[in-house]
């Protein structure tokens, strides 16, 4: 009798399966975006092989706030506030800058109640991927509009929305955040691409996903509907990702136009697309998103990209050591130390 | 019931302190904004150099220039430290307040007044010495601009000749103040002496107040309590501090940040060993805070009632998810913007039960420089033991004015991280260790911080309802184990937050309760109190919630007077409900009218609800 | 010093409720989202419209859909409408929770199943009824999404069959719930009759439980708490709503923006006469109710918990500013996020004192669907009058299950609009009003409202320092008479708010005090424990800062029993503040599991405690 | 001997004089920007014969927020709270809609700590005139950075800056805000036309003031001192205003490219420029503000105007009578209202 082989498991560059990565049960309505950006979450770090020990996540309230306990059990996770998410993580990772930083938040979360924390995140470039689970409604709450909704949109439970929606991407962006993607939950290659790229960003990456609630805003007339989606996304650029551990050769490949060096050394290479847009420039991406939002236009893609600003923790000057781990000598000066001050007194 | 041999009658003046040499107060009236502060702390420093116990008190607006500000100083040789009611001495240097100032001088006081002025000397029972401010002044040499910032140096020669301050101590205090530079020492040494010498020339003393040496400051050095505060953290091991600022906690953090700069930096690499952000306001801060400990920093912020009505979402959460934070509430006078720049004890009730749902939050009472200090460093140790948020609830009068204190004690501990499980630990527990479980009886569970090397070190954070596995749950059963924990969590607090200090006398039948900076008024009343007879024990909380200590002292005397500096007798509330069964013998003592208390109101507040006995 | 005739020797269930015809209740276990408050809703109804007591507990998980909720249904045909803590029969609809459900149902229950799940029918204490449950949902002609909801009206027509429910009430009350659409109503009626022609011909009944027609819900209507405070404050005139959304808050302003569509705009020109703002959160939601009733609207907000802490410093501003504002809390279990979709009586504490500094709220404290009518309207007249925020203390028990009700009484008085001055009245007064002032010795000031056509009409608003002609000022005499005043006011409003309700029995030497949704346990309590003996008289208090009744009532008994909905009993800390002779003798009795107490707590727990005494 | 003759004093079209304008004596520093801007309110309100009784007064807390104490005595005022004055607007304009909102904030109150608030406000498109006194630090509590101080600065005080400033007008803009300016308190005549214009606009009207803080950052270095914007202010656009009370011919004045009809009838002259800049055009206004903030250049004048959108109140649907001021019939339904309503349950 032949001898039963183990099932054969996957195992990535760190030796963990797939399954290492997942969470708990989602408890989310099926069909949910939020559970489908989970699941790119968990493939993308299982494809770079993150250390799941080594990354936090961190959360808001909301349906999207949930989820970070549906991925990677075995990253501490944190579901805080509603729209102050920010600031926790800004403290969690001057604690720990050694970490990955993985946030979810919700549109209400970040563009209603959040704005505020949101954009002084962006402002102070704390290092994260900061995603944004986009539905135009407060799904937890049951159907209210939230500030991304857009004008003139009607909703069975809240009646019609007359105020010109937030764009996440554009308060990003004007915010000088060196970052800034849109995604689609019905895209998945696409989320994967951004999430890995954003993953190696120096500061903060904001991905802002649009993730369909189909219990609340999901019919076809809604643009943050799976069939709207569809049917209306626009890629707006391209690019390839070099992970650092990979090799690289210099030259470009044919179609590409750039290639951007990230912070962890892995590569974003651009390539060249017909409307001739370039991620990296600022004045390009404001109009794009300008007028995407006049338009009511539905754009995906890497909208700008820029590793120069340093992050929070570079100008903060701090040791390599992460400040969660000093050891005592470096957290308590000497007993000759206090003397000395206290004579100066 | 009570031992006091007839209080109604004693004297009022036998509850006042004693005046004299060395025993008397000043009050330096100008208009802010114009460096007075150079001079007061001048005066401060010399007499404090000359052996003499010595406080300031700056009584300032709030805006940045123009607007009255009064800074009071006491000399004490018995060392009391308190503010008096009446200052014998008057340095009348704001022009829009000086017929007010003056008619607040009591019989027998001392006015100083620019010359220029030509007030009216109409009181006979007063010493009126008038100089010419101004003159002296324009003579400086200095500058238009920086006239009026001379000016306040001539007061400072006055009162030196007037009251027979060293010389000596004044240069020298010149000295510390400019950092040893020499042009504005000079500079103002200059005005200093002018004055001495017009005074000397012009004047002749014919009032009985004047300094002598004494002993009694070796040792001693002079500090406020925010940079104490300060201090206390550098050497507690902080490594981040969120804040947003707000009078008068501010000083803490500019304190923080020069200590942190001098002691906390890597000489050789330049990194620091922590990190100090101004948040965009009072949530993020808070939030900061809480995320920053979470993942394993000593943490901290500093703020005042409006930050502190701001922090009550993200307090909550902290207390909840049970995540160790400290924040200095430097009391100021509430509600809402309220005085900014006045002192009250109006945060205990809202701090105390600060966030919705059954909360209860530990606080520290520091009531000196010596506990701000070592407050400073215990506030992280008591947190991370207990993982909760500590609030630290100074104020304006500790945190912003200049007390002598004994040299600070370096900790008497090693840092207490608390209950934190490493990789290799959790190897042996593997899925077994509870987050939110009561391993020893204490009602603390063990955590672990982001970072660490197992794939049993995570858990799940969150505000909503868990198990002790930090599981998400709604059950009724789940939900109330927690809380039942979180309780014996509180009972466990009351054991090892700093005890209170008990000062009994023989024979006494009242007690008297207070905190922070309305200990150094009762200090003195009690013994303004004995001279009329009344004898009083005392007891100073230095923590909430309280220990077995408070509940037996309340239980052993006829009546405790609870004193403290707000309108609604807050602590008094606190301990109403601690003790119920003396709930009616907790008698309120409390004034509020933006001034630290005072020895008289405490003595002769005593006295008057004696007699109603 | 009992009167109690030996409590330990009376039997458990002697304080139970009794069972048996129009006296049981039944637990619907179904799974979130899943359309089963429908079935619920038809049942409480028709039950209801056959005169029969009834009342409808929601028990939900925090999330959209797919987890266990819990629906009760108790009939009374003695009135009482608390939760009892055993259900006897179960409707066991989620697969997930199935075996703990039927652990659950005390013996004699009846166990109501899903025939295609072939549960072990091993209680041998139980009457199981399996039904082809998905066979129905399937045979009705829905589509797939429709069939669990379909599935529900399985056991609608079960229950109807096997209790004995007139069909006619089920099917008007299917009218009612789908407003009289045919497609709808018929396709539900049509699952019913199946399932009762099913029941009819395939089970044979063997329990006694059953309904029968009574006339004691004549002229009562049905409604939940937050529809009832919405009319409320239609009929109060509110102007302005802003308000963010949060569990179990959000329905409140649902129906008020329903009930104002219909009663509150033009009916010719379309003009809205209120205005409802989803504000960006709670900060502003209050921000935006403070500003609009400075400027004379009518202005509320609707929150729970989380919101709460974010009110904390607009609430000290509107406190200290003296502006009136209505704040609706319904109640959730807290702290922090807490369980967004449980009951409790958690925020009593924090809301008496919200903000920094010596802050007192008022409180109103409704206890049944008339009282949130009525203080949906009256919240504001005590608003205004009293110049302050108000906060209503519903919770999620009375706000979003349903209720029955005697009619609601259309408001009693005329709106009050408090001490406004009209341009009329400054002419007379001119520079010599006092904003605040005490013209009438109640504490209340007179204000003005912007837009006055008045030159004196103007004065500035600041949450600083103020003195009576609102002046900025930072002297400590203008200080205290200020805070004096409030204090004053504060004294003033004990006398208007809603009185307690006194229910006292001859001979009773213990009384009881609660509030809020803990009444109806009490009421029943009550009953029971007179039945083995004890005595009780009752208080029920309706607001806070409490009156002299209150007092008086606390003095006059042996013990009081405070009996509440959270884990600290805050309200008895807050009643032993303000009783402070009898803080010993108020005994709490608190629970906090997420679910409204039920009358076995009640009552079991005061014999527990009587024998200890 | 001849009679006295009162002193001869300027009455306004309503018959007020200018001190009727007044408010109580500053307690500023000497030479604060803040007081200038207060003077500018005063002349305008005066100009324009403001009713004072209409008009109302807002503001968070700061040197700045102080300010509605010394202007227009005869208005009512409320100093709110720090940064959260934006709400209380709303509140306040939507119980009395017809009354004249002046609101006055800080740099600090406006984009750190009331960021959020901001934003919102200008989203609602609430009613009012908001200026924001901006000087680059916090005043009140004496010389931090504000969150629009330059990368870079340095202070005595606080130190250098690393962070990349937040503009006013540009996060204004991106919130669709239809009249947006910036200006400069040592530029008196250009302040006090923009305040003309603004307090006609439809619904908010953001002026972002450059008011030095001579205490704490008016060294020459400071892009926020008299002396640097004396030096560099750049003047963007320029424009004549015609209040709805006089008359205006409809034919374009030579050197005028248009005319924008506000709100209440008065009309904005926009004048042509030689850098053709046009303030109706969105992206232009975007796109020069975004090359000022990275330039960090000076420009002020008139940025964005654009009178379509309805402001809050329009979409609130009020009626013409104040909320504040409806009758009782208006406010309480009639019994028999309620005998239905209860009749319905
Ligand atoms: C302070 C506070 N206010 C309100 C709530 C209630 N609440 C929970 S989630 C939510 C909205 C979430 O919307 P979004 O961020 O878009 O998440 P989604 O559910 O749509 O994924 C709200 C208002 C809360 N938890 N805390
Ligand atoms: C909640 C809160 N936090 C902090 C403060 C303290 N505070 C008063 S004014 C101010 C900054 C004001 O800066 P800005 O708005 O730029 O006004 P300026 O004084 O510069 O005119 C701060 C932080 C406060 N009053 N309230
Ligand atoms: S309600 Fe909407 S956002 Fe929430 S889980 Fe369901 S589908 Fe997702
Ligand atoms: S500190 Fe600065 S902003 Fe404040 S009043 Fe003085 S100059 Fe003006
Ligand atoms: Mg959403
Ligand atoms: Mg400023």
């Amino acid at each position: 009798m032949a001898i039963q082989e183990p099932p054969q498991v996957d195992l990535n560059r760190i030796g963990l399966t797939k399954g290492d990565y997942r969470g708990r049960p989602s408890t989310l309505c099926k069909g949910c975006g939020h559970d489908s950006i989970s699941q790119r979450i968990i493939s993308v770090a299982y494809d770079l092989a993150l250390k799941p020990t080594q990354v936090i996540k961190l959360s808001g309230i909301g349906c999207s706030s949930k989820t970070p306990a549906y991925f990677m059990n075995q990253s501490h996770g944190f579901n805080g506030l509603h729209g102050r998410m920010p600031s926790m993580a800004t403290g969690a990772t001057l604690a720990n800058h050694s970490l990955t930083a993985i946030a979810v938040s919700g549109d209400g979360d970040t563009v209603s109640i959040g704005l505020g924390q949101f954009k002084h995140l962006v402002r102070r470039n704390v290092p994260m991927l900061y995603i944004v689970e986009n539905n135009g409604v407060y799904g937890l709450t049951k159907g209210q509009f939230s500030a991304t909704a857009d004008k003139g949109q009607e909703l069975k439970y809240a009646g019609r929305n007359e105020l010109p929606p937030i764009d996440v991407c554009l308060e990003a962006l004007v915010g000088d955040c060196g970052f800034v993607a849109r995604s689609f939950a019905g895209d998945p290659r696409q989320v994967e691409q951004l999430l890995k790229a954003a993953l190696s960003h120096r500061g903060t990456a904001v991905i802002d996903i649009i993730s369909p609630c189909v219990t609340f805003n999901d019919h076809d007339d809604s643009t943050k509907s799976y069939a709207y989606g569809k049917a209306h996304e626009e890629v707006i650029s391209d690019f390839g990702f070099v992970p650092a551990y990979e090799e690289i050769n210099i030259d470009y490949a044919e179609g590409e136009i750039a290639d951007v060096r990230m912070h962890d050394g892995s590569h974003v290479r651009l390539k060249k697309l017909d409307s001739g847009y370039d991620p990296r420039d600022r004045f390009a991406a404001m109009r794009l998103m300008q007028e995407a939002h006049q338009n009511q236009t539905f754009l995906t893609g890497l909208i700008y990209i820029n590793e120069d600003r340093p992050s929070l923790q570079e100008m903060e000057h701090l040791p390599e050591t992460p400040l969660a781990q000093l050891p005592m000598e470096k957290l308590r000066p000497s007993r000759e130390a206090l003397a000395k001050v206290l004579a100066d007194l | 019931m009570s031992t006091i041999t007839r209080p109604d009658l004693a004297p009022p003046e036998a509850l006042e302190s004693p005046v004299g040499v060395n025993n008397f107060s000043i009050v330096a009236a100008t208009v802010n904004g114009s460096g007075s502060q150079t001079a007061n702390n001048t005066l401060v420093r010399a007499l404090f150099k000359m052996g003499i116990p010595t406080t300031g008190k700056n009584l300032f607006p709030s805006n940045i220039a123009g607007l009255p500000t009064w800074f009071l100083i006491r000399v004490s040789s018995e060392g009391y430290i308190t503010r008096r009611e009446k200052s014998e001495i008057l340095v009348a240097m704001n022009r829009a307040t000086v017929t007010e100032d003056i008619a607040k001088v009591p019989a027998g006081g001392v006015v100083i007044v620019p010359l220029e002025w030509k007030i009216p000397q109409d009181r006979t029972d007063l010493t009126y010495y008038a100089l010419p401010v101004q003159q002296f002044a324009k003579e400086s040499g200095a500058n238009a601009k920086l006239q009026p910032y001379v000016a306040n140096m001539v007061y400072v020669g006055a009162l030196t000749a007037l009251l027979g301050i060293d010389e000596a101590e004044i240069e020298a205090a010149l000295s510390y103040h400019f950092g040893g530079k020499r042009r504005p020492i000079e500079l103002n040494l200059g005005v200093v002496k002018a004055a001495i010498a017009y005074i000397r020339a012009n004047i002749t003393k014919t009032d009985p107040f004047r300094v002598q040496r004494m002993q009694a400051t070796t040792n001693k050095v002079l500090i406020d309590g925010n940079s104490a505060a300060a201090l206390g953290a550098v050497f507690g091991g902080f490594t981040v501090c969120a804040w947003y600022p707000i009078t008068p906690s501010t000083s803490l953090v500019d304190a923080l940040i020069d200590y942190a700069k001098d002691l906390r930096v890597d000489a050789d690499t330049g990194v620091h060993n922590y990190a100090i952000v101004q948040s965009e306001d009072e949530i993020a801060a808070l939030g900061m805070v809480v995320g920053a400990g979470w993942a394993g920093a000593r943490s901290m912020t500093a703020t005042s009632g409006p930050g502190i009505s701001l922090m009550t979402e993200y307090t909550g959460l902290a207390y909840f998810t049970e995540i160790p934070a400290v924040i200095w509430d430097i009391m100021r006078m509430g509600p809402s913007t309220g005085l900014p720049t006045r002192v009250s004890q109006g945060d205990v009730l809202s701090v105390y039960y600060l966030g919705h749902g059954d909360t209860r939050q530990v606080c520290l009472l520091p009531a000196n420089m010596a506990e701000c200090f070592e407050f400073g460093w215990k506030a992280f140790d008591l947190a991370e033991r207990l993982q909760t948020p500590v609030f630290v609830l100074s104020d304006l009068d500790l945190g912003m004015n200049t007390w002598m204190t004994d040299q600070f004690e370096y900790p008497t501990q090693p840092l207490d991280r608390g209950k934190v499980l490493t990789a290799e630990q959790l190897a042996e527990l593997k899925n077994t260790w509870e987050r939110y479980g009561d391993q020893d009886g204490d009602g603390i569970g063990q955590r672990t911080l982001p970072g660490t090397d197992s794939p049993y070190a995570a858990y799940f954070t969150r505000g909503s309802g868990h198990n002790k596995y930090a599981l998400y749950t709604e059950r009724g059963d789940e939900w109330e184990a927690n809380l039942a924990r979180l309780h014996r969590k509180h009972e466990y607090a009351r054991t090892i937050v700093p005890a209170p200090v008990v000062d009994e006398m023989a024979d006494a039948r009242i007690g008297i309760i207070a905190y922070g900076s309305s200990d150094p008024a009762v200090q003195e009343a009690r013994a303004r109190l004995a001279n009329v007879g009344v004898k009083t024990s005392y007891l100073r909380l230095k923590a909430l919630p309280v220990n077995a200590t408070v509940v037996d002292f309340i239980r052993k005397y006829d009546r405790v007077y609870v004193v403290e500096n707000n309108y609604d007798g807050q602590m008094r509330k606190i301990l109403q409900t601690e003790v119920p069964d003396r709930a009616n013998q907790l008698i309120q003592l409390a004034h509020c009218d933006g001034l630290p208390l005072s020895s008289e109101f405490v003595a002769q507040g005593i006295v008057n609800l004696e007699k109603e006995q």
